[in-house]
């Protein structure tokens, strides 16, 4: 497919970039579902992550600050939009995180249905529009179809981020055709987000072209966070390079890696 | 004169300004906050000089974790 | 399933062990279909194996030393059977290579058919059975039949490699409860050998509780042999510590990642 | 007298040893090898003192990239 | 999930509606693909369908009547709107066909890109929006986006028809469980569009809750169309059979199907 | 792959034909399972199979006969060797049977594994190979190792019967490659037994070029055991009719099922 | 006058109906039959007494496979 | 003297055959049933003259639901 003409030649400065900033890994994590904001701490650094996403909430004075932790760790910060259902809503919050962040980048969720939390595209569409035009860089999480993401990127936004499965649910990537048919007709980063259960997931997701990959639960709420954040920085990696190695066909019959002739009968 | 506070119904001086309102909640450096008088955004550079009127619903907001 | 309960508490120490002996990989490479010994020994270094595999063959005078690559790279070897059809040439086969080789581990291949290279199980047990007789150290390169794989360390083999796919195939792991199933039933190492396309492929087989990973052409005959090398290290890495960080589990359903309260609206 | 190595035939003198046979293919110190003569296994330890005769099959193998 | 407990109680009376309109198969024929025009009465014949879908296109005086041909066989016209990108030419175009054939029924397509011919959700959801508000009973060619499939539910459609994958593809049905989301939210029925290649995706379809099934390329394009027509109709028959007779549900482990007691040893 | 090209040119007398002996039906019912005979008898009836099999075990001179019931639907008998876990006992038990019922038909089981219920594939060849020796048309329930299904075709069974997934798990065709592969290979006719849940499972079989569908559990265990039985003669002969017809290629990418030319714009 | 007829040019009577313009293309009785004159709808009921003008377009859809 | 039928113990008269033992458990017309001797097959054909000696154990079985 297209996107096997564009893998990079080398590894080398293969690093991901985001409306023209260069980000130290292709691993962005989400913050939500942490027992503490120290599991969260140790998740973070054990992930090699460059960049993580909050969410917006009213302050609530007795709350450690998450900020610290985030400024500690010494990464960049994706306000996102969760909890909005409307354009309306989700461009106001928005403004308030680029007023609170002092960054204009923003992860735009709009949201369906609170049982699936699956996005909005009407919705998203018209938000993510309006955003471009005051200036934010929009990183909308989205659905895996194709046509969407093509908008999204045509209306502005700097990446598309599809979904691989519901938020949280681990299901891993469903549809892997439609990832490979974002990568292939959209311009702009595509990150896989939502969906990701473990590590092969991860891998996957790079395999198929995606230039990055978004995910919270799976390390948050494993057994043993930080390793499993370690996991997911090794796999992002190990997909990664192995999309750029350019892997074996699949072959329905089987091909000898050891000489059938020079035995002695 | 009254005013709610995220969500919270308080009475406050009638001079009191939006930096008031954030200070008592987020203390005297309050960074990472965003604040909304009546649903409109109030920037950092205006809250000094933005005076709420009675009833005014004030919404002040910061980061927790969101995925 | 069983192996979540044998999980190991820590990474710390989680060494494979074959027969009484740590190897420094859970990666183990098979050194065919690469293009030169100079490509193989590239890949053997970047993969970070502890342990190749070669084939025993009729000496040819005017070839290069493969043995001498092997001892460059200080990896230990482990000589396959491949190209035998019955029990008793592949028992003469590795008599011949403990005489080349003065190890007394072999991979075991007992080959039922030319066109899929998959194994015969009456064969590959009879086979099994007296080299572990003999005194060998014996790596069964089996079926995903968990029947078969309880045979085969039933009779005394050190571990058991069932497969995921045709050897070469690059299909990954076809039926990954079989091998979840082997894991939960042997007491020895498992090994996935055969069908490992890509490095997602490598991480999955990890997660399914397998010990450790053989693949020669996912590595060998990836345009970039090297680098893929480099992945499947990654990869291998990445799935154990996934493995023991303990996944969450899948649901059909999503789980908000951001508080669905506290908006202003 | 004729011995067939590595399925090649080849006239040798009556008093050659496998040693002899091996290095002749492999040279001086021939590592990685092993030797069946007539299709059993002659330990590394015996080729000094095993005589082939007239007829015999012997087969040289080396370690070759298999996997 | 929540249709099976909306399962018919019996197979007795369990018809399809649309509309309020009974249909007497829950398979339906799209035209497109035929070699002829008598190849295409076969199949039609042979399905057992009640209702196949026409294109709306110029005359051309040379060409034998479609529309005898659905009259010779007595069954119902679903005209499409196929070729359409915006939402303007679809309601256009459904105009036409109201006009042509005498019939508010339309098959409602907005393509967002000619290659993989994926609906456009966004057109997609206008024009069936205006074409409600204008009296047409619309059946929405859509993605497999729950949110969509309710958005379309929600301003009027008579039923929605999520793909399970690309049009003509015969990739059968890409992600199940989007399927079924599908058919927990929305009311109306649910017939599953395109990417149908064999007759066990059709039974899946029906198994995972769908009213119907809606194909063209499958039959048409087979070798033999007339005989796969007949494999539609039967399989659309067990899979909704299958659906309401309450399979098993999935074990990782065996359950014995013979008595483990009373032999002889 | 070879099936394509010795597909039937016609559904006209395409019959499943064991040792000479033609059947009605591609179907064949296990009788395990059932509430009641009576409940099985409905189903035996619905699913209108020619062959049944049986469990021999000590007579209880309270229980029903289940003979008559099998009498009364008309169907040939075919007793199995359920419960035995060696050759041994399968050759004996097999030899009751001829005595009881008659008939040298036998569906061969050995057991590896009370847990799994699967096959034990060194043991069921010695006693497949015995009991051809002692006259018997011996139907053997086979993993689905294709070298496995060779060596059992090769001592002359009349059929073999890979397994889709563990007995009882309703877990479908776990490895539909290895199917097709077994069909390529052997020469007698291949039956799938054991794992199918639901009726797009039967009908997958069959497409993978099956001769025929082995199931017990999936009709009477199902809610409605009679509905179901229905369902999956449909689904049997859906899938059969579909092979036969020649299916459409899969394709990555769309076919436009509508001329793309010939619109007013 | 010049139609523009299926997107082919013609010098038809300047009396001409749409109804003589389907029933040239499709005989006369012409079922599963739809016109656009320029662009927009005309009611079957309306092909008798609907005069195009010079230059206009005139579209004749009908049926065809389509899935 | 003792039988095992089926794994039941019983006092039998010391005269009886297989088929008395089949007709007590299966009654005169005992279809689809088979015996086995002391784990050999006894051919129905030799139920009448099958003298079972004392302690002897006799299976005598019939078709079960099985899959």
């Amino acid at each position: 497919m297209a996107e096997l003409a564009e893998r990079p030649a080398s590894p080398a400065g293969d690093t991901l970039e985001i409306a023209g900033e260069a980000l130290a890994s292709r691993l962005i994590l989400g913050t939500g579902g942490a027992t503490s904001h120290a599991a969260l701490e140790a998740a973070v650094r054990a992930s090699g992550t460059a960049l993580v996403t909050v969410a917006l909430r009213r302050l609530d004075p007795a709350a450690p600050s998450l900020l610290e932790v985030v400024e500690r760790c010494g990464v960049r910060i994706l306000p996102n939009t969760a909890g909005c259902y409307t354009a309306t809503e989700a461009v106001k919050l928005a403004h308030l995180a680029r007023e609170a962040f002092g960054t204009p980048w923003v992860k735009l969720e709009v949201i369906g249905d609170e049982d699936t939390l699956l996005p909005d595209g009407v919705e998203l569409a018209a938000a993510a529009a309006q955003l471009v035009e005051d200036g934010f860089t929009v990183l909308p999480y989205t659905s895996d179809d194709p046509i969407l993401a093509q908008r999204l990127a045509d209306v502005g936004c700097a990446a598309v981020m599809p979904l691989g499965a519901p938020i949280g649910s681990g299901m891993g990537i469903r549809n892997p055709h439609n990832i490979a048919l974002i990568r292939d007709k959209v311009r702009v980063p595509v990150i896989l987000d939502a969906g990701i259960g473990t590590a092969s997931d991860a891998a996957l997701a790079m395999e198929l072209g995606c230039d990055g990959v978004l995910l919270a639960s799976a390390v948050t709420r494993a057994e043993h966070p930080a390793r499993m954040a370690g996991a997911m920085r090794l796999a992002v990696e190990a997909g990664r390079l192995a999309y750029t190695a350019g892997r074996i066909p699949r072959r329905l019959h089987a091909t000898a890696s050891s000489p059938t002739g020079g035995l002695p009968w | 004169m009254q005013l709610v506070v995220n969500a919270v119904a308080s009475t406050v001086d009638d001079s009191i300004t939006v930096a008031d309102v954030v200070h008592q909640l987020a203390g005297p450096d309050p960074r990472g906050v965003a604040v909304a008088l009546n649903g409109d955004v109030v920037p950092r550079a205006r809250w000094a000089d933005t005076h709420p009127s009675d009833g005014d619903h004030v919404e002040v907001l910061t980061a927790v974790q969101g995925g």
